[in-house]
């Protein structure tokens, strides 16, 4: 009964892509539906499933065999103990949340069915790489991933960004994947197996020190492309040149999560790193340090959205690095749900007024043309993302503050409180900005009545499981997660400091955008040199741009010059020789009787001559 | 060693010879050359007769210098452009000739000088008469002889045709001309 | 005694070959080039006589050997000049050097 | 007597070449039919060969031998296993779908045809001759054919290209044809025989073995495309009308590769130890310096082509490991490359017959013209920067991981090459496919004869796209369940290893 349920989570989404990929090109509505409605299915199977196997002894496992070669097998199937359980779970809740929010927002879009397709295609390949019972098939799925997110962030495809952004998405993210795939390949070679269920319990026992090193950053290379961590994340601001759902679905549960799940996956082979797990906590924090900086002097909405993503995904592998796989997994749980509901809003936002990005657009539009119930949704996603009691933000975060307050990871520690000051500060800034009441008038347009229904459920119940859903599975995530939430005096203590810092950065954020002036910069104005270090983008941009453009092309070009005058030449050297060895020759048969007389008078009597003088 | 009066009389047959011979092949004029090729066959008929050959001597005088070279001169004088001056020679090709049957002669007259033959020490005793010939060629030669009969029929009759005008022949191979500037050149 | 040695004989006939080959090289003139050829038979027809005459074998030999070159002679002739002829009506040119068609 | 199978799928094209030069020149449609009929018979039969094929049995099945020239050491002997069986059904498979694709050729149909089935005649001819005289005979069958079908209906600078691909091959093939009478005299057989050379155990003394390998691996790896004797394979595939191009990149090529696989590394095990080396660096060379040939490409048919010799390094880099997985993958790229390469030819070749340029900067917004063309080059495409889920994924893997268990090295290289390859592909997608229609159809310079009129933006309708699908159902189902694949040549390529 689970394993159907299962199949059912699992394949519902593809069965959707296989039906529309078959349903004729005239049939955009029927594939809408087709989508949206399977994708429920598999959103409430898996819901039922979490409900019967989440706290089954033994995990789900079937198998099936994929490849075969002398030394090693791969197989195919299902592994899914509770963590993929929970994972599998809000990836399809959330992927029918935004397909069916999708129905509003891509209403007008007449490529309407490869939309859908692409989209349950995505969601298919993330379940899939979640449950997969090989790191191998894992691999396989991590890839389709990649291809998907590709396609949907060049979904608007006439747009010149959208192809670049798609481009770079799939590139970048690519490089880091040969790092996973090397590392796939090294522990075929080291261990001859790469079940799930094996590397997490034994394989790190045959493993050196230094062999597993160099796996565990051959496979954090492949999390730093796909969870966008320093210098790999420059794809994801980018990547928002896709439809809003996209934006939601990439940067919530798919995707991005991907590489903190294969983190928190493999933790306990990870773990015995000891090396690779510093270096993991400091591109972490690293990432999101910078990343949340990034995000302080944004204007476009999903931009600051993206940042805050990347920012929260170093806050996640930092956790993971220092120690605490609970407190990422838990954390990447609570924000899939908030950030997508905060995607949502932006699209939401975005079409109130009239397709501009930028906050200070937003803020133009008069109070009254903003839905209350969209700016409450705002205000919960905001204070969510900064952590603000009593919502799941803040509940996963301060999981993390109390382990590296446990474990006395102060350095860690006050690396993630600046990262939460900071947050707090730019996701209040952003929600301050947004819900100002403005006098610049527009003419009003209305959001067509049936659809409001796909256009509030989705956040709706986003927002009212960032509220209580946590509280409501408290004891259930509490015993699984071992949450580090004791109601003792270490809890206090770091109840105080986290809230009064994030308190103190939505203050700041007031002043400076809460009131009636407010200025564009804000603090950061007042800080010498970091502005234009933001402008700038840290250079990172500027540097891979070179990579690209003097590296690959410059290398290109070499190749393409070598091609004509090395190799080409050579051989056409070798063909005019011959050209001209022949027209040489042919002297020798001009046609002229005498010439040929001469040759051969000359010929004979050079015989005769030897003939004579031989002995 | 004393000259007899057969050497004097030897020598002055090859001089005819060779004085044909060169003027044969280097004065300028196709009908000078057609008379000195006439005038080199009547010295080898007269060295012919050196060599016993009496019958040969006839033979050639009869054949080579009264037909075929009267057949040659008979070409050039009857189809006019033929006798006409030839251009200028030029020195290389001369110099390149010159070599190339210098060269040659030097080769065969060291062979010939340096080769012990095997000259029989009767030289002069067989039968050189044409009647012995005449009895060789219709027993053993016959098969030849035929042969070299029907050669010189198929000559004749193959001489009439290839240089019968066809009123049409022009037309047939309009390309091959020296008028077609493709190949004049 | 010249005549009766052999080598003279070999010495004029190699003369006259050169003589002839001298002219097929250099003449651009067909009919000087099949003038130049007779002269090489007639060496080839001195040397015959002359191993007839000096060697051991049956004194006939040499002389039929001559007769036939002699007969090839009037042949080669006949076709020569007539395709000398022909050349001429086709080509206006029995310049050999003009009669050239293979192009390097 | 059993039916000779093998016999018949050599005949069926040249039997259909002779009926076609039978026809008149105006039935075209005749023509079209005949050539489908011939070249089916054998698709029909290789696919038999292939379900019935036992694979679990190494050597040699299906053997049928006909008539032997006495005292020279030849023999009619045609014989399949695990090495040439799938590239026997990888020609027939590209064969149908290179005529299917041809439909709406107008310039010297029959003979376009003829010269075709001639073509791969010689092409079934050597997977399937086990004699090293006939090997060599179909060899240069399926060379001389390609010179003509570039020269007559190609575009571009085809005398060049034509002359350059010819001259080449001729001149790999000699050094073969060398290294096989050498075979002929050092075995000691004085026979051509290449199954008794196979199976005879004769050990060749280290010094032989290693100037012969080094013989057959550059007279092979010429056909192979390998670095630096590629240069005749871009141009001669820009210059190749599309049938063409698609048979020689999938089929000729790989049939280099078969060859080294077939007699050079069994039979001289010391010679391919000494130069395992050179085989490595030549294959990774081979897959770094291509791709980043295509990158600055700007001509579809030029980047299909050097992307074509790139994935021949990974063909050459896994032969180059000399491990049993390593030939598996090589296999694997072969049968995989040649499918995709073929689609991409049959996609390119549409749309140069569509638009009359192949230039990519020209070129863009085809997806919005031709949805359905757009999607199979992007499959294609995926194919080639190896995407999971399609065949040339497991191909790259196989090589790549047994790579990394000789030289880690060059398997981080041969890595590096899936990044280059998905930039030049999704580079190509990005100028050509995606973007607003350009609207330009431009009549781009050197035309081939093989265009129609112009038909501005229609897209493929569902015959022409039929041997796309059976050729994409090949890269999918093998990308999703290789072992169907692997199982074939399991057995085989681990008795090309009894030597080491």
């Amino acid at each position: 009964m689970n394993l159907n349920l299962l199949h059912i989570s699992v394949f519902a989404n593809f069965l959707a892509f296989v039906v529309i990929v078959f349903l004729p090109k005239t049939w955009v509505k029927r594939s809408v539906t087709v989508a949206v409605s399977f994708a429920g299915i598999g959103a409430l199977a898996s819901t039922i499933l979490l409900f019967r196997q989440f706290s089954a002894p033994a995990p789900i496992e079937w198998v099936i065999p994929w490849l075969k070669w002398n030394s090693a097998q791969v197989n195919v199937g299902y592994y899914l103990d509770t963590l993929a359980l929970v994972m599998l779970t809000s990836v399809c809740v959330i992927s029918f949340l935004i397909q069916l929010y999708s129905v509003w927002y891509m209403n007008e879009d007449p490529a309407k069915k490869r939309f859908f397709g692409t989209i349950t295609f995505f969601t298919w390949a993330m379940i899939s790489f979640v449950v997969s019972v090989n790191l191998f098939a894992s691999y396989l799925f991590w890839e389709l991933i990649g291809l998907a997110s590709y396609l949907l962030i060049g979904f608007w495809h006439e747009k010149a960004s959208a192809r670049a952004a798609a481009i770079k998405a799939f590139v970048m993210t690519r490089f880091g994947d040969l790092g996973f795939m090397a590392a796939v390949i090294l522990l075929i070679i080291q261990v001859h197996n790469t079940d799930i269920s094996f590397l997490i319990t034994q394989a790190g026992s045959q493993l050196g020190q230094t062999q597993l090193l160099i796996i565990v950053g051959l496979i954090f290379l492949g999390v730093m492309g796909k969870s966008a961590q320093f210098p790999l994340y420059t794809w994801l601001p980018d990547a928002m040149e896709g439809p809003t759902p996209v934006s939601a679905l990439i940067h919530s549960a798919t995707m991005v999560a991907a590489g903190v799940f294969l983190l928190v996956r493999l933790f306990p082979l990870i773990e015995l790193s000891s090396a690779g797990m510093h270096y993991i906590c400091f591109i972490g924090g690293l990432s999101s340090l910078l990343t949340a900086i990034l995000a302080l002097l944004e204007r476009d909405m999903k931009r600051i959205l993206a940042y805050s993503t990347c920012s929260q995904l170093g806050f996640m592998v930092m956790a993971v690095g220092a120690g605490t796989w609970s407190g990422g997994m838990f954390h990447l749980l609570t924000h899939a749900f908030f950030k997508s509901m905060l995607f949502l809003l932006s699209g939401y936002f975005i079409f109130a007024s009239h397709h501009s990005n930028d906050i200070f657009d937003m803020a133009k539009v008069p109070l009254k043309d903003k839905s209350k119930l969209m700016l409450a949704l705002l205000w919960i996603g905001a204070l969510a993302l900064a952590g603000l009691f009593p919502l799941s933000g803040f509940m996963s975060k301060e999981n993390i503050f109390g382990y590296l307050l446990e474990h006395h990871h102060y350095g860690i520690y006050s690396v993630a409180l600046t990262i939460s000051f900071l947050t707090a500060y730019y996701t209040s800034r952003m929600a301050f900005v947004v819900s100002r009441d403005g006098h610049h008038q527009m003419e009003h347009h209305t959001i067509s009545k049936g659809l409001n229904i796909a256009l509030r459920v989705p956040v709706t119940v986003l927002g009212l499981v960032t509220v209580a859903g946590v509280w409501v599975f408290f004891p259930w995530l509490k015993e699984f997660f071992q949450l580090h939430l004791e109601l003792n005096r270490e809890f206090w203590l770091n109840f105080g400091i986290t809230t009064t810092v994030v308190l103190t950065g939505i203050g700041i954020a007031y002043l400076y955008f809460g009131r009636k002036t407010f200025s564009e910069k804000g603090w950061v104005g007042f800080v010498p040199g970091l502005d234009f270090l933001i402008a700038k983008k840290f250079y990172l941009d500027i540097f891979w741009n070179a990579v690209m453009q003097k590296g690959v092309y410059g290398l290109a070009k070499a190749g393409f010059w070598s091609e004509a005058h090395i190799v080409n030449a050579a051989v056409n050297n070798v063909g005019y020789a011959c050209v001209r060895g022949g027209k040489a020759v042919t002297k020798l048969q001009a046609g002229e009787v005498q010439r040929y007389i001469v040759i051969a008078v000359l010929v004979i009597v050079a015989v005769v001559l030897y003939l004579t003088f031989r002995g | 060693m004393p000259l007899s009066i057969g050497d004097l009389i030897f020598v002055c047959f090859v001089g005819i010879t060779f004085a044909g011979a060169i003027m044969a092949v280097s004065l300028k004029n196709i009908f000078h050359n057609a008379l000195s090729l006439a005038l080199t066959l009547l010295g080898t008929a007269g060295i012919f007769v050196f060599l016993h050959c009496e019958f040969l001597g006839l033979m050639q005088i009869l054949i080579y210098a009264g037909a075929i070279s009267i057949a040659i001169i008979f070409a050039v004088m009857l189809s006019p452009p033929l006798s006409l001056k030839p251009k200028k020679r030029s020195v290389t090709k001369v110099l390149v000739s010159l070599s190339v049957s210098t060269l040659t002669f030097v080769t065969l007259a060291y062979i010939f000088i340096r080769t012990p033959w095997p000259i029989s020490a009767n030289a002069d005793a067989g039968d050189f008469s044409a009647t012995h010939i005449g009895e060789i060629l219709i027993s053993r030669y016959a098969f030849a002889f035929e042969l070299i009969s029907i050669v010189l029929l198929v000559a004749i009759l193959g001489a009439l045709v290839i240089a019968h005008e066809e009123p049409g022949d022009r037309r047939l191979d309009p390309e091959i001309s020296l008028e077609d500037e493709r190949w004049a050149s | 005694m010249i005549y009766n040695q052999l080598t003279p004989y070999l010495l004029v006939s190699a003369v006259l070959f050169c003589a002839g080959l001298y002219g097929i090289i250099e003449r651009r003139s067909l009919i000087g080039i099949l003038i130049a050829a007779e002269l090489i038979l007639n060496a080839a027809n001195i040397n015959f006589l002359a191993f007839g005459r000096f060697m051991d074998v049956d004194k006939a030999i040499g002389q039929i050997y001559a007769i036939f070159v002699i007969g090839l002679a009037a042949a080669e002739v006949a076709v020569g000049l007539s395709i000398v002829i022909m050349i001429h009506r086709k080509f206006k040119s029995i310049n050999v050097e003009k009669l050239v068609k293979l192009k390097g | 007597m059993k039916f000779p199978i093998l016999t018949t799928i050599l005949l069926a094209p040249i039997t259909a070449m002779i009926l076609i030069m039978l026809v008149k020149e105006t039935q075209t449609k005749l023509i079209k039919t005949l050539a489908l009929v011939g070249s089916g018979i054998s698709f029909v039969l290789s696919a038999y060969l292939v379900c019935t094929f036992d694979f679990q049995h190494p050597s040699f099945q299906w053997t049928e031998q006909f008539f032997t020239v006495p005292g020279w050491g030849i023999q009619f002997l045609l014989a399949v296993d695990g090495l040439s069986i799938p590239l026997l059904l990888l020609t027939s498979i590209i064969m149908v779908s290179g005529v299917l694709v041809t439909q709406r050729l107008t310039f010297r149909v029959k003979e376009y045809f003829a010269l075709l089935l001639f073509l791969v005649s010689g092409a079934y001819g050597v997977l399937l001759s086990m004699d090293m005289f006939f090997f060599f005979l179909f060899y240069e069958v399926a060379v001389i054919p390609m010179f003509l079908l570039v020269n007559v209906w190609g575009s571009g600078n085809k005398v060049y290209a034509a002359n350059k691909l010819t001259l080449y091959l001729l001149a790999g093939s000699a050094l073969v044809l060398f290294g096989f009478f050498i075979l002929y005299f050092k075995s000691g057989l004085y026979s051509f025989d290449l199954k008794a050379l196979l199976d005879g155990n004769i050990h060749f003394d280290a010094g032989t073995q290693k100037w012969l390998f080094i013989l057959f691996l550059i007279g092979f790896g010429t056909l192979a495309a390998t670095w630096p004797f590629h240069s005749w394979s871009p141009d001669g595939y820009a210059s190749a009308p599309t049938a063409a191009s698609m048979l020689h990149a999938a089929v000729l090529k790989t049939l280099g590769a078969y060859g080294i696989l077939r007699v050079a590394i069994p039979l001289f095990p010391e010679g391919a130890k000494y130069w395992q080396p050179l085989m490595l660096a030549l294959g990774t060379i081979n897959i770094l310096y291509a791709a980043f040939c295509v990158i600055a490409q700007k001509d579809l048919k030029y980047i299909v082509g050097y992307s074509c010799v790139s994935h021949m390094g990974v063909v050459m880099l896994g032969i180059g490991t000399l491990t049993q997985t390593g030939f598996n993958g090589a296999m694997f790229q072969m049968f995989s490359h040649g499918i995709m390469v073929a689609l991409l030819f049959a996609c390119v070749g549409y749309v140069y017959d569509t638009k009359h340029t192949r230039n990519i900067e020209e070129l863009g917004g085809l997806f919005k013209e031709m949805p359905r063309l757009s999607i199979f080059f992007i499959l294609a495409g995926l194919t080639a920067l190896g995407l999971p889920g399609l065949s040339g994924f497991v191909a790259e893997f196989l090589v790549i991981y047994s790579t990394y268990t000789v030289s880690p090295i060059y398997g981080t290289l041969a890595l590096a090459g899936l990044v280059l390859s998905a930039i030049y592909i999704l580079r190509v997608v990005k100028r050509a496919f995606w973007g607003v229609p350009a609207g330009v159809v431009s009549v781009g310079k050197g035309h081939g004869h093989d265009q129609g009129p112009i038909l501005a933006g229609e897209d493929l309708n569902w015959s022409m796209s039929i041997p796309n699908y059976l050729l994409f159902s090949f890269l999918l189902v093998l990308g999703i369940y290789p072992k169907l694949f692997t199982d074939f040549v399991m057995q085989t390529t681990a008795l090309l290893l009894k030597g080491f």
